[in-house]
């Protein structure tokens, strides 16, 4: 042990007054070692050595991930694997893709600077290493020598600082403007030496490693000279090379023999990504052995799935979840008491034990879901149909109210609105429901214009995301673009403001606390449920890495022998 | 295998024969122990009104009795072989070589989608030939049923031959296998009178050649009388006479058949001579329950004993039989009608013309081609007149009527009056007033009147729209038009489908009375009905003109029906009229080459022979006609090139009578009361 | 006959002119636009904003409409805006997928169904009529969805011996294609058979009663010789016509069967095409069906008239 | 107006012909009810309606009841049709689900067949341009394909159960007109249409009051026909989302719904709703066939 302290004492001396706090905070236990990990890698510390001090301190790193049934054998190199995922919507280009099919295809042939792994860490792989100056405004990051892409050109800085500034250029119609929106402008992404790449920041942001990590999956890096046929070639740097793509059907890769890290050189030698148009089909598929890898499923889609004896789960606790906006702007529910007493009609344990299988933590109605390592610890809201029919009573609706309740027909949606219009019905609330195609719920997504942002009760789908910062601002502040509750409180705008500036963990956590107390009292929106994110594998493969955000890296996927 | 046939075994012999058919569950009685014998040689004619189970007594023949029908009890033998006894595969050699059937409508009877020669090669491959062989002896049959040119013929497909060429067709099928017994059922009913009769002569002509038994079935007796040594008639199911066709047409001894014989117009019946005689009631319905004599409820001579005992068969001399009580007293069967002619108004009509038209003209287009179905025709119609229209089919009759009615638009410049107004081409564009006043009396009536309102409905409806009278006014009028054409008021309830043909038409009639007409278009108004129904409207009609002076236009193939309410006749041929005068002189020399042509095609039912003119191809098509006289291909009394070269105007041959030939009436009534006609040379 | 076919595609062009001014004015009902649908609700307008303009999905519907007919007259759809591909090409795919599955299910239903519905009128009133008729009848009504999750649940999940999805693994070979398209196009077959088998049962039913029938058995034709050469003839005109109506549902009607069973066709395509308001893809997309429709019909009608000599010769004198 | 002695040629009617009518009505009515399909076909029916009348009296859960924690439970002695995903009683909303296709389906198909029969009457009545450029419309709306005008549809009207009676009753109508209108070329040529020109009868009583009664058979006909493929059309939009809404327990939604479970061995909640449509399709082509059989003759 006294070698690992000797380590931590040396660790000790060179890091920052911020990585000497965490480091208490680890030994206090007060933060996992994960959360340790990951909060000084940010600050630009190792991740081995972060390992190391965090193995000293004892805690295990298992407690995030739960595979059952558990692997068994290591993979044999060579052989196909075939991955299943939803058939994207549209184009495969780097700029615009936005669902789930589309960034798990990028993710094969592309990279990032950054990888954010499943344990929300930032790992190091297009960018050796980075720091950042004057307090998070400008950030350096070392790009790695001897890469090239897959059409043996070399990756140089030019190429990582044109790749940004076409992400951030407003007339690309890129879908990453949504994250560089007032981070980093057109032209801020500049190659200082044949090695660097400097960001000139518009403010100063601390997860700034973040939005150039795979967690903004637009980010991959693209040769300079890229013109925007992407699906010709799937050009990226990556550990798998385009076989062929079969335009709305599925795309194959071959291994990339020179890919410049020897210990990811791809153990299969082929990889075969097939796309399905909707749940049942995919989990046929996967049944029927035409697949060996589901990406992600969800329990209403995969019940099927979960009993399979050949068929194993990965779950990965995620802070993906449905918000049910309760519009505080009309009636009935102007008064918060009427809002709270909805949130106390919500049986909760049946939405997690029953409809998604205990495949889920518990909302506490606020973005802040237990995967943050910044979320307080909070008294966990229970259904109580007494005190909330006091409070209805109180707020002269003990007669209770008819709302109409709006979403679409997506995963387990329509079971969530149909089990709430039960619940509520004990205190004599009526839900009508309308559930129409997700083109029609979102409309224009504009106010005014979109049944989403206009309802008085509405259910949306919001993904998983490494940090609340995004679920924190756009559904709750007050010039929020999806605040479908209309929600406008100034103490909690600016504690987000605070909380989003903080870069150390206390101050995080009591900026948490206090708008986790501020959002259980008004209530604007119900968080009931944080579900995992569920992939599914047959049996005989083995080394499966995949990323809540939706990431999946065969690199080190084999069959068992 | 049944007995070897006797020598002199009948062609055919029923046994008492009984035939049910289930309808709706229940068993319906259809042939009442009908007994007959045809001998070999010997043509057998079986005559009867609709419903009487004559087709059913062919079909019986040849055990081809449709699904639900039965042979209750009784025999059948053909050809000497007891055809109830036979197995499927002897029945089928029977039809295949022994017995064969020509049918009523001959185009439906020949299957659309096969050309001619195969249809007839397949009756010779039946019996064994070859592919090439049946074909030859095809054409060669073809050839004998006098088809111009039979390989073309073979090649074509029944929808492009006319009716009469088909039925030749199938008369070349039936005798090609050289059958004992040929069965014809109506062979030329659908026919024009002219191709009637040239199709009958083939008949008989092939008889003598193929010496075959025949068993004729018509509902015309001057068919009968023409065609068969011997007859039957058919009531009901039952032979009620049976004998010599002579005996039995000149010394009737059953009161149907006397009743038969003096509804049909003929001899020159006109009604301004006497009223034709009808027979009350109506034909029992089919299977319906009938005690003692079948005939009781119609007969004028029934009495107590008819209604208990069925009489037999009697032997009445000379091989006639009769199957009544009282037939020595038949012939002595009280008039129905009194015999009053009908005494006409139109005689004491100021003449001056009620509806005219002139140079009347009618273009169809169809596919790109111009038919001329109506050409330059000019024609008066006076108060009370009935002016009779005759012709062969697709001659432009309908046509005609179809646009005096404003149901067709005429062409440009023609020219339609009525008291001296123009009438508007379209029906629409016409007031009350001139649609009241031309009216129509359909041939069909179940076509005529909406199946699904009632009579009383379907009147006032008429009344309503033509006279505008309502409620209890309306209400009188309906019973006295009711009453005016004696449709009994009980009735008035009832729905068209409930009612027998000539009830239906006395409906027909009412409604076109409705608004008064002062001219009423009868469009064959008594070819749908039955003999003994036709004569009562024909009564009907002549007394409501008699009694409302209403003009007729009388459009009929039946030239002894149109010779009987006629006062003026109109002979169109191609759209042109070719002749109009006064119906006698018109039906007497001199006439047109085409009328004589046509009277000479009309068979008597007294028998008596008249010089048969027969009329050479087929009718040229309105798309094209012929240059001069149109008649001038057919004409048996071709004068040379001025036919071909120049058209006739139709000029006054005779006070009252025109034409549209280049002879002059002196010419033709000396070449007409001599000369047969004979043709030197085909017109080129 | 050439007048009547010209005269036929006229009034075929003015349908398909017809279906697409109908389908134009129908997607205007649809909600978002091209760009909303691909960067999906929470993507910053500006950016959407940015790629309508990109995809000239900002263009008035007027203008891309008249685009849309320029193009199609010059035989370019123009691109899918979605998958920025031409239209002709993720159609062709499409195309091509739905063909096959409708070829597999027509090579199976018709011959069956004309022959059940022959045999049917030959026997008609017994039993085996009434057990075709009503049997078929009720096949056809009940909806295809219905059969495709009790073929699935029987054939692919409890007896496992077929495939449970319609897409055969890529470069595999004819039969295993076959063998993956046999559930799906037996779904069809049992809605199409009643459709088909009434026609042909009221045709021959129709031939069995006329007066040539009775002709060729009164002239002692065994009944196999006159069902063979004078009944069939005639009966199966009305059944052709049947068929081609058909040739609509099988190629454009079949989301649900393809849905099920994630088979790319072009239902699937239009509905995709439909969601995202993918305007040049939707309006070409259903143009395919409708051509398709109209070619069948046509062709049908050219069958008929040239079986039924009747009709043929009208045309031609 | 005295017209010749009536009463001598007047023969008394044989039998009141009147009663003809009634008669053969009887037969029809006694063949209707000895022919078994016709029966069986009704039995069930019968009970489809009791069930969507009395519904939930009948049923021994309360068919909207979530209970998540028991769900997909299999068929037992408390739930014989075991429950769906969300907990409910499958064969309580199995009984209730009867309501909303018995009432949308008929609806529509009433709706189609009024549409059709006017447009076929006009079509078949007028020949000449009117019947040219309807029928061009009448083949567009025949060629989209039915879904995809479903969709465009219901985004426009939102989804409701009067949405999918307007959609299937458009979807319906040509093809009615189209069968109306062949009935209608075949009447107009029928003298009595001439006769009622004859008396100035104006365009649209000729053809409501005169031809359409007498095209009352194919019509009908083709109700019940259409009333079969109603039934199918429902259940499809319903399993494409677009249809009857949740939480109603209609049978196309449950199938939707539950047919991904199947492969987890969870085949009750598809089963039962599944058979409840074919058995409820079947039972009307029964009585379709049955009364076709008894007024054919």
């Amino acid at each position: 042990m006294d070698e690992t302290q000797r380590r931590v004492d040396e660790l000790r001396r060179r890091s920052s007054e911020v990585e000497n706090h965490l480091i208490d905070e680890l030994r206090a236990g007060k933060i996992g070692r994960r959360e340790f990990i990951r909060r000084g890698a940010i600050a630009g510390t190792s991740i081995p050595l972060l390992g190391l001090v965090a193995s000293a301190c004892g805690v295990s790193r298992e407690e995030l991930e739960r595979v059952d049934p558990p692997q068994t054998g290591a993979p044999q190199p060579g052989g196909t694997i075939r991955a299943g995922v939803l058939a994207p919507s549209g184009a495969l280009d780097p700029l615009t893709v936005t669902d789930q099919g589309g960034l798990a295809v990028l993710g094969q042939s592309g990279e990032y600077l950054v990888w954010s792994d499943k344990e929300l860490k930032p790992v190091p792989r297009l960018a050796e290493s980075w720091e950042s100056t004057e307090a998070g405004q400008v950030w350096r990051f070392k790009i790695r020598q001897g890469v090239s892409f897959h059409d043996g050109a070399p990756l140089t800085p030019e190429d990582v600082a044109a790749t940004f500034n076409r992400l951030a250029d407003p007339d690309a119609g890129s879908n990453a403007l949504s994250v560089f929106g007032g981070v980093l402008s057109k032209g801020n992404a500049k190659a200082v030496d044949d090695t660097t790449v400097e960001f000139q920041l518009d403010a100063p942001n601390g997860n700034f490693p973040y939005l150039v990590s795979s967690d903004n999956y637009n980010a991959i890096v693209l040769p300079a000279s890229y013109d925007g046929d992407w699906e010709k070639t799937f050009i990226g740097t990556g550990p798998w090379r385009l076989e062929q793509f079969r335009p709305g059907s599925g795309v194959s890769y071959v291994r990339n023999e020179d890919y410049w890290d020897p210990d990811r050189r791809t153990v299969a030698d082929r990889n075969d990504f097939r796309f399905y148009s909707n749940e049942q089909a995919q989990v046929f598929g996967l049944q029927g052995n035409e697949v060996d890898v589901l990406l992600q499923f969800s329990v209403s889609g995969g019940k099927a799935l979960l009993t399979d004896p050949d068929i194993r789960t990965i779950e990965l606790q995620a802070s993906a979840h449905r918000q049910i906006h309760l519009r505080n702007d009309v009636e009935p529910f102007k008064d918060k008491r009427v809002r709270q007493a909805m949130a106390l009609l919500v049986n909760r344990r049946a939405l997690v034990d029953g409809l998604l299988d205990t495949k889920s933590d518990f909302g506490n109605d606020s973005p802040f879901a237990p995967v943050f390592q910044s979320t307080a610890d909070i008294a966990q809201r229970e259904q109580d149909v007494r005190t909330a029919k006091e409070l209805l009573a109180a707020a002269g609706k003990e007669d209770g109210f008819r709302v109409q309740l709006n979403t679409w027909n997506g995963f387990e949606m329509p079971d969530l609105a149909q089990l709430l219009q039960q619940d509520v019905r004990q205190a004599g609330i009526t839900l009508d429901l309308t559930i129409t195609d997700a083109g029609t719920y979102y409309g224009e997504a504009t106010f005014g214009e979109s049944p989403w942002l206009d309802s008085t009760m509405g259910i949306t789908e919001y993904g998983h995301r490494g940090v609340p910062n995004v679920l924190l601002g756009a559904p709750l502040l007050s010039k929020g673009t999806w605040n479908g509750a209309h929600f406008k409180n100034e103490r909690y705008d600016s504690l987000v403001a605070d909380y989003v500036a903080a870069v150390d963990l206390d101050v995080q956590r009591a900026r948490a606390r206090q708008i986790q107390e501020l959002l259980l009292d008004e209530s604007p929106i119900l968080f009931t449920y944080f579900y995992y994110y569920l992939t599914g594998t047959k049996n005989d493969v083995a080394d499966v890495d995949v990323t809540a955000m939706g990431h999946i890296d065969l690199a080190r996927t084999g069959r068992v022998a | 295998m049944s007995a070897a046939p006797a020598a002199t075994a009948h062609a055919l012999e029923l046994d008492a024969l009984e035939v049910a058919y289930r309808v709706r569950g229940q068993w319906r009685r259809v042939l009442r122990g009908v007994s007959l014998q045809i001998a070999e040689g010997e043509s057998y004619g079986l005559v009867g009104e609709s419903g009487c189970g004559k087709s059913t007594a062919a079909f019986a023949a040849l055990r081809y009795l449709p699904r639900n029908g039965r042979v209750s009890s009784g025999g059948i033998r053909v050809a000497g072989e007891d055809l109830l006894a036979m197995s499927d595969a002897d029945v089928r050699r029977l039809r295949a070589t022994k017995v064969s059937m020509v049918y009523q409508n001959p185009t439906s009877a020949l299957n659309p989608a096969i050309r001619i020669g195969e249809q007839v090669a397949e009756v010779f491959t039946i019996q064994g030939s070859s592919e090439d062989e049946a074909g030859d002896r095809a054409r060669e049959m073809l050839e004998k049923v006098q088809i111009s040119d039979p390989a073309g013929v073979m090649r074509r497909y029944p929808h492009q031959l006319s009716g009469g060429m088909n039925q030749r067709v199938i008369i070349a099928m039936a005798l090609a296998k050289d059958p004992a017994l040929l069965i014809l059922d109506e062979p030329t009913t659908g026919l024009d009178a002219t191709v009637e009769s040239e199709v009958l002569d083939l008949v008989a002509a092939m008889r003598k050649e193929f010496s075959s038994s025949v068993l004729f079935i018509s509902h015309s007796l001057e068919v009968i009388a023409r065609m068969c040594d011997r007859v039957g008639v058919l009531y009901a199911g039952r032979v009620v006479e049976e004998g010599p066709v002579g005996e039995v047409f000149d010394n009737p001894r059953h009161p149907y058949a006397v009743g038969l014989l003096r509804c049909i117009p003929r001899g020159g019946a006109r009604k301004d001579k006497g009223r034709l005689d009808t027979i009350p009631g109506f034909l029992p319905g089919l299977g319906a329950e009938l005690a003692g004599c079948v005939f009781a409820d119609r007969c004028g001579l029934v009495q107590d004993i008819c209604r208990e005992k069925e009489p037999d068969l009697l032997d009445v001399g000379n091989d006639h039989t009769s199957r009544c009580h009282f037939h020595e007293k038949a012939q002595s069967l009280p008039r129905v009608e009194s015999p009053a002619p009908v005494k006409s108004e139109a005689a004491d009509g100021d003449g001056t013309p009620i509806l005219l038209t002139r140079n009347m003209r009618k273009t169809f287009h169809q596919d790109g081609h111009d038919v001329r179905a109506v050409e330059d025709l000019t024609l008066e119609l006076g108060e009370g007149e009935t002016l009779g229209l005759v012709g062969e089919s697709g001659s432009g009759k309908t046509t005609l009527a179809r646009l005096l009615l404003g149901l067709t638009e005429p062409d440009e410049g023609s020219i339609v009056e009525l008291d001296g107004r123009q009438l508007a081409g379209k029906i629409s564009k016409r007031d009350r007033e001139q649609v009241r006043a031309v009216q129509i009396v359909f041939q069909n009536p179940d076509a005529a009147l909406n199946r699904r309102f009632s009579i009383h409905r379907i009147i006032a409806r008429a009344l309503t729209m033509l006279v505008g009278t309502k409620g209890t006014a309306m209400e009188s009028r309906l019973q006295d038009l009711a009453h005016s054409v004696r449709f009994d008021v009980r009735l008035i309830r009832q729905r068209p489908a409930q009612l027998s043909g000539g009830l239906k038409q006395r409906v027909a009639i009412a409604r076109a009375f409705a608004g008064e007409p002062r001219v009423v278009v009868c469009d064959e108004p008594t070819s749908a009905l039955d003999v003994s129904v036709q004569a009562a409207i024909l009564n009907l009609l002549a007394e409501l003109q008699a009694e409302k002076g209403t003009a007729y236009l009388f459009i009929s193939h039946d030239l002894g029906v149109v010779r009987y309410l006629s006062d003026r006749i109109a002979v169109l041929y191609l759209g042109r009229l070719m002749e109009l005068g006064d119906a006698e002189t018109v039906f007497g020399p001199p006439q047109h080459p085409y009328t004589e042509a046509l009277l000479s095609a009309v068979p008597q039912a007294d028998g008596k022979p008249r010089p048969r003119i027969r009329l050479e191809g087929e009718i040229p098509s309105h798309a094209d006609p012929p240059s001069g006289c149109v008649f001038h291909t057919r004409c048996p009394r071709y004068i040379g090139d001025i036919c071909r070269d120049e058209e006739p105007e139709l000029k006054e041959v005779e006070p009252g009578h025109h034409w549209r030939c280049h002879y002059s009436a002196e010419e033709l009534r000396e070449l007409q009361q001599t000369a047969p006609p004979q043709r030197e040379e085909s017109a080129p | 006959m050439a007048g009547f076919i010209g005269k036929r595609l006229v009034l075929s062009l003015i349908t398909l002119l017809l279906l697409s001014i109908i389908v134009f004015v129908g997607s205007q009902v649809l909600p978002g636009d091209v760009g909303r649908n691909i960067l999906g609700p929470f993507a910053d307008q500006q950016a959407v904003d940015a790629l309508n303009e990109q995809l000239g999905a900002n263009e008035s519907l007027i203008s891309q409409y008249l685009d849309w007919i320029g193009g199609v007259l010059t035989l370019d759809m123009g691109d899918s805006l979605a998958f920025r591909r031409p239209v002709q090409e993720v159609l062709g795919d499409a195309l091509v997928n739905s063909a096959k599955l409708a070829l597999l299910a027509f090579i199976i239903v018709v011959p069956l169904s004309i022959a059940g519905g022959v045999y049917a009128a030959l026997r008609e009133g017994s039993t085996r009529d009434r057990l075709i008729s009503l049997g078929g009848l009720s096949a056809t009504a009940v909806p295809d969805f219905v059969w495709a999750v009790l073929l699935i649940l029987v054939f692919s999940l409890v007896l496992g011996i077929l495939p449970a999805t319609a897409t055969a693994p890529p470069e595999s070979g004819f039969f295993t294609q076959v063998e993956y398209l046999i559930l799906p196009a037996f779904c069809l077959v049992f809605v199409l058979f009643g459709y088909i088998a009434r026609m042909a049962r009221a045709g021959t039913i129709e031939a069995l009663d006329a007066d040539y029938t009775r002709t060729a058995v009164i002239k002692g034709l065994p009944q196999r010789t006159v069902v063979r050469r004078h009944v069939l003839r005639n009966s199966l005109l009305p059944t052709i016509a049947v068929i081609a109506t058909q040739c609509g549902y099988l190629i454009g009607g079949l989301l649900v069967i393809e849905t099920i069973f994630n088979y790319q066709g072009i239902g699937q395509s239009l509905f995709r095409a439909a969601q995202e308001k993918d305007f040049p893809l939707l309006q070409s997309g259903v143009m395919i069906v409708g051509i398709v429709y109209l070619v069948a019909t046509l062709l049908a009608d050219i069958a008929y008239s040239v079986l039924n000599p009747r009709v043929r010769l009208a045309q031609e004198s | 107006m005295s017209t010749a002695s009536v009463d001598t040629g007047l023969p008394a009617p044989a039998a009141p012909a009147g009663d003809a009518e009634r008669a053969a009505q009887r037969e029809r009515f006694a063949l209707l009810r000895s022919s078994k399909t016709f029966l069986v076909g009704a039995g069930i029916l019968g009970i489809f309606v009791i069930c969507a009348i009395f519904g939930e009296a009948l049923a021994p859960d309360d068919p909207y009841a979530t209970n998540p924690l028991n769900d997909l439970a299999a068929p037992s002695s408390d739930h014989w049709f075991g429950t769906d995903r969300v907990g409910r009683d499958v064969f309580s909303r199995v009984i209730v689900g009867a309501r909303d296709i018995l009432v949308v389906a008929p609806a529509a198909t009433l709706l189609g067949t009024v549409i059709g029969t006017a447009l076929g009457l006009i079509t078949g009545y007028y020949r000449g341009a009117v019947d040219d450029v309807v029928s061009r419309v009448i083949d567009a709306f025949l060629a989209i394909p039915v879904v995809i005008l479903g969709i465009l549809a219901i985004t426009a009207l939102g989804p409701s159960n009067l949405t999918v009676i307007i959609v299937i009753g458009v979807v319906f109508a040509p093809v009615i007109a189209r069968t109306v209108r062949a009935a209608v070329l075949q009447e107009r040529e029928m003298e009595y249409v001439a006769a009622a020109q004859l008396r100035n009868e104006k365009a649209p009583y000729v053809m409501f009051a005169e031809i359409l009664p007498n095209v009352m058979g194919p019509v009908m006909v083709e109700f019940t026909v259409r009333l079969g493929y109603a039934v199918f059309t429902v259940a499809t939009l319903s399993f494409l989302g677009f249809g009857i809404q949740p939480p109603a327990p209609d049978w196309g939604v449950q199938v939707y719904e539950h047919y991904g479970l199947i492969s987890g061995g969870y085949w009750w909640p598809v089963l039962f709703p599944a058979l409840a449509i074919g058995i409820l399709v079947i039972a009307v082509n029964m009585i379709a066939d049955g009364i076709a059989k008894a007024f054919e003759r």
